[in-house]
């Protein structure tokens, strides 16, 4: 046990796995001899080896596709996209490969594929790098979406994506990568998909968020506590499956809502929430559940993205309002 | 094209040009149109060629079933494999099934029956019945391919899959001249120089897509002439010479398995047939380009080679096509006599371990379509 | 004035348009000799020649790239893309550059491009060929998509979409093309974007739906009249932008909402609309908003496709039982 | 790769066969490495070369004094043009700003500066603010491209729209080795060789694609190659060579501009700099392979040529070095000194008919931010 952030132990939990299970093979853009642009694979090829761990031609269509593959061939393949953003071309196997083969093969050909991808904002990265896309692959039946906020999260929700025998994208905080340090255990463990985190307890408001977006939610909350205002965090882990109970729990204790993504509004994440609470809790809801979001334009550059992104006073604004709001 | 050559004022940079060459080129064959041998010696015995000429015959005999089947609404939307059946059936007859891989585009049918797919499957499939599906777990084969190019990708990295762990098998995969055209095929045929995978892009360049004709889908004389720049071999066969098409890809498999990497095969052939079973060719087709192409029918040129050598004749011929036209009602009825499937058939096989939600909308389903029981 | 089936009306809009303006081109597959697979471009190029209306190579990432490209060099193209499914094929192309070139360039570079393309269920396709996937492209900040239900509003929307300096998805419903037949004036003339349609006008429910679903939407609501139940059925027309006010109106008379779509239910278009009508109308809402919609599984093969997209039946039980929900 | 060979067992097979070629090719080049030129007639003036130089040193010069204000935290994440030079002006020069067009990846700094694209703007655009992606209406560009391969059918589109609009512009496109391998590239260089594209494919070999070497993009021993598959010509030019570079793109243009079609050109080049400011190649890079490389600077190679003619001096280099800082100082100051965007930088030329939606939220942005000041 000991202190780690999410990058380190993204990458003790790969070393450890591939220790474990010699079908696991690592594969995407500079993950060899680099160790990836972030390092979340350093030192896997020294380790394991070039045949394990492979520099892939610059084509996120045949990565992900051979992926698929060397999935059916026997292996457990691990695809880095180096930026969730180029999911896009590779996005017809992703959506209607990866999601679907089970399913048109009648079960025949089970994927226990798993594709990492950084996403998120808040770096400074060039254009097309920081987009928070992971409403296309919720809505892609088949798939599972995992977006841990902690280092802690990070390893044990790897490696139950690692070791389940559907595809998983796995959704890792730009931002989080350094930033987000907690206590790790040196061992190997897992945290089951689809059980949600209750990141604070409250009793006022209920707050929902995933990766990054947990700890701003967070930070917010502490402020907010400030006002007498006791807010419950919810870090919801994994989109899919999702924690629906979990949900209503909290929701029917504080009959409040807020939704935090870093998405823009039409069409995130946050409406499937909406929709979804508002079905199973509409007589518990004081008051309309409120998405905090980006707005409905592309992710701009990096000068600016701190005004597109929702920060901390954002959140405490609405938050608090939400709070006040009568029912 | 004058303008390549005239627009360039250096001699020296000849050694660093490449200019595209328009000449046509000969497709590999053995087979004269009228069926005669060329001198060399036959690549397949006499009985491998009866046995893949009834693949041929069962192939058509399918085809005119399913098409008529189709007309009175028995059966769905689908690609017969007239005119390609020399090129299906001598690619497939290649391969060993026990341990060779086959990742189809749609128009294979001889391919995947001789690897092991019920034909009640295929048919099923084409009914819209998801039971059809289903691939026994001894089958070597992906699921038949509909999103084109798509499963090239997935074909390399199976391959590369099977030689990572030491194994013997090769993958072949399927994909019309249309398919070539999409990033999936050049991404795929890059990969797998880079990688040696035991390969075979085997490209039916049967003149069309839909309705676009191989001249609108590229510029480029050839298809074959693509391997080079990705460092790998490419080749040209008559598509509807069984024997010629065996040769090729028998000599690709060795090469694969042996460690010798990817083959692209382009097998030039014709679709005498409409696309599917949607299409109406008199739309677009050259109604003499048509003829020429039905003239040099594989499957008679075939037989007409097994008549030289004296071992073939007409009895022969009506025996197999009975005996075919026997094995497709059998499938036909299987498949016709199998329920449809109930609202289950939309939830099961999705995920290895669903998710909550959609368990739940099963049962709902289940309730409302008594598709639970 | 006449009656034209869908299809027809399309492809007299067409017609005109490329008579009006010579900068209209026209591509995709198929699109030219034989007039597209279910004949919308039949007779274009033997009228407007090979350079206006051209038979594309099979590629629709490059269909859809060179697209923008044409319409920077001046010219108004008019993208086919054969089906909505392979949209994924050029995701790329659509989701970052089609609908943000003019933001990345600052409004130097408009984008006056349509690209059409049937999408939906209900007539025995292949796989792959039937998915709803518009809940993609609403989530697509830069592009606007619209949905039109009828011949009428299908000449005039895509005259509007056509003259608009907006990148536009046109989505056509399979299902529809012949089987939806109206009247259509011989005339041009053009419907707005963004102003729904009230297709029926009723007073105890709000059914929403778009494209093919209106139709079944309007026999659901015939029937329910027979059980006494008066449904109003919102035709939204157009998705980006959305007529959030004609939403409004009918929903505070109503208080009670259902919206109908073929997508799966996770993360459809249809969870926007709940979580942006309970945000602006949640003191008008008396239960629930419900979502009609295929499960959360892929497309089926189409002997099971009945089961998969909601019928008439399920929206009139669903819709009876929301109507009688306890406030 | 014997393999290739031995597996074959027929002889006819030959004339339908293409096997790769492993033979190294040498690049086209005029300049010898100490900058003598062959005994041909030089393809530049003086004067135009002198200018051509100009823009290499400028763009050293920007380079360097970006890097150091990046470290300081003042300018963004960004890629250096270091090493390659030579093949960035080479190929800019050879075009008309007036009617050709720059459809760029993100490595060409000089080429548009020298189309007209403001250095402040490039440098507000690395500065993160959307003020930088505005290009003047009269420059003939598109904006940089950060998703790689993707502006390929983008320059692609446009030619074939000024041709078919009677216009006699040309389109030069400039991607890397690695976007070369994305499907984009393969559908690109088809459609373009259908239609005969006026469009120049410029692909800058410069060996790396952030660590991953040339070797691992693909098998092929050159990428000039694949041109031969879409019937379009291919050429392979010393990059680092600025009159071999000219030559090649000028005679490229003007074959396309006489309707020639397009282009393949492979300049190949070494990327002597990291791939970008949070780059560490020590982490990859071969060590000796860079030495050789930074022997071959391009600049000092143009500048012995000029030097052989007697035309240039240490002097001379001094005048025109503090000239390009000075450029470049200007540029900052003027980027620096431009307020940062409000957040209506985030709503504006997103849409030319905006939504209510998006209008509302642009609004409320304002009012939190003061954005709408
Ligand atoms: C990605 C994709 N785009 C478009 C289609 C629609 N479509 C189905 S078959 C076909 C033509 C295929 O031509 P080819 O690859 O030559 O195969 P063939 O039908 O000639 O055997 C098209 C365009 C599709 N199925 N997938
Ligand atoms: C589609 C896509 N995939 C991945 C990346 C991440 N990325 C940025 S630059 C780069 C390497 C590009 O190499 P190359 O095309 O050779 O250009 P160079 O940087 O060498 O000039 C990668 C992988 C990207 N920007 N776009
Ligand atoms: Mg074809
Ligand atoms: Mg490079």
């Amino acid at each position: 046990m000991s202190e780690k952030t999410m990058v380190e132990a993204i990458r003790e939990c790969l070393t450890q796995e591939m220790q474990e299970d010699s079908r696991v093979v690592v594969i995407g853009e500079d993950v060899g001899v680099l160790g990836g642009v972030f390092r979340a694979t350093d030192g896997l090829q020294a380790k394991f080896g070039k045949d394990r761990v492979v520099d892939m031609p610059l084509a996120e269509g045949v990565i992900v596709g051979s992926g698929i593959g060397l999935a059916i061939s026997g292996l457990r393949p691990v695809i880095e996209l180096q930026f969730l953003g180029f999911g896009h071309q590779a996005f017809h196997q992703i959506g209607q490969q990866v999601a679907r083969l089970r399913y048109r093969s009648q079960g025949r050909h089970s994927l226990p594929l798993v594709i990492r991808s950084p996403f998120g904002g808040g770096v400074r990265t060039p254009e097309l790098h920081s987009d928070a896309f992971e409403a296309f692959y919720t809505h892609t039946p088949g798939l599972k979406v995992v977006a841990p906020a902690t280092a802690y999260d990070a390893k044990g929700l790897l490696a139950e994506a690692m070791a389940c025998d559907d595809p998983v994208l796995f959704l890792e905080p730009l931002k989080g990568y350094r930033l987000t340090k907690d206590e790790v255990p040196d061992e190997r463990y897992r945290v089951p998909l689809g059980k949600l985190r209750i990141a604070q307890v409250g009793t006022d408001v209920t707050l929902i968020a995933w990766s990054a977006a947990v700890n701003v939610a967070q930070r917010a909350a502490d402020e907010l506590a400030g006002q007498g205002i006791s807010v419950e965090v919810l870090d919801l882990r994994s989109l899919n499956p999702l924690d629906i109970p979990g949900i209503k729990e909290s929701v029917s204790k504080t009959g409040r809502v807020a939704i935090l993504h870093e998405a823009p509004l039409t069409g995130g994440f946050g409406s499937e929430l909406v929709a979804t609470i508002q079905q199973e809790c509409f007589y518990d809801l004081q008051c309309p559940i409120i998405r905090i979001s980006s707005p409905d334009t592309p992710y701009p550059l990096g000068g600016v993205e701190d005004l597109y992104i929702p920060d901390v006073d954002r959140v405490v604004s609405e938050v608090s309002a939400l709070a006040r709001t009568s029912a | 094209m004058p303008m390549l050559v005239r627009a360039w004022n250096s001699a020296e940079m000849s050694i660093s040009r490449f200019l595209p060459d328009f000449a046509p080129i000969a497709p590999f064959s053995r087979l004269s149109e009228s069926g005669i041998l060329d001198s060399g010696s036959a690549p397949m015995s006499d009985a491998a060629v009866i046995e893949a000429l009834r693949y041929m015959v069962l192939t058509r005999v399918f085809d005119d079933k399913a098409t008529s089947m189709q007309r009175q609404g028995r059966f769905g939307t689908f690609s017969s494999v007239r005119g390609q059946e020399a090129s299906v059936v001598g690619a497939a007859t290649a391969l060993d099934p026990k341990r060779d891989w086959i990742v189809p585009q749609y128009r294979e049918f001889p391919a995947l029956i001789r690897h092991g797919y019920p034909m009640e499957n295929f048919a099923l499939y084409f009914m819209g019945n998801p039971k059809g599906g289903t691939i026994p777990s001894e089958v070597n084969m992906l699921p038949m391919q509909i999103s084109l190019a798509a499963q090239i990708p997935q074909a390399t990295g199976l391959a590369w899959g099977l030689k990572m762990q030491g194994g013997d098998g090769v993958v072949i995969t399927f994909f019309g001249d249309g398919a070539s055209s999409e990033g999936d095929f050049h991404e795929s045929l890059n990969l797998a120089g880079i990688v040696k995978a035991p390969v075979i892009f085997f490209l039916q360049n049967n003149g069309w897509a839909i309705s676009t004709p191989r001249e609108s889908q590229t510029a480029a004389r050839s298809f074959a002439e693509r391997a080079i720049g990705y460092g790998v071999e490419g080749v040209i066969v008559d598509g509807n010479d069984l024997l010629a098409v065996h040769e090729v890809t028998a000599s690709a498999v060795a090469k694969a398995r042996a460690g010798g990497g990817p083959t692209l095969i382009e097998s030039v052939t014709y679709r005498t047939g409409a696309h599917n079973t949607a299409d109406d060719p008199s739309k677009y087709i050259d109604q003499q380009e048509l003829e020429k192409w039905q003239q040099k029918d594989p499957v008679v040129r075939i037989e007409n080679y097994l008549r030289s050598k004296g071992i073939w004749n007409d009895e022969l011929a009506k025996e197999m096509h009975d005996s075919c036209a026997e094995q497709v009602d059998v499938a036909m009825n299987i498949a016709r006599s199998t329920p449809l499937a109930t609202s289950d058939a939309l939830f099961n096989h999705v995920y290895a371990e669903p998710p909550q939600r959609m368990l739940d909308q099963q049962a709902d389903w289940a309730n409302r379509n008594g598709g639970g029981v």
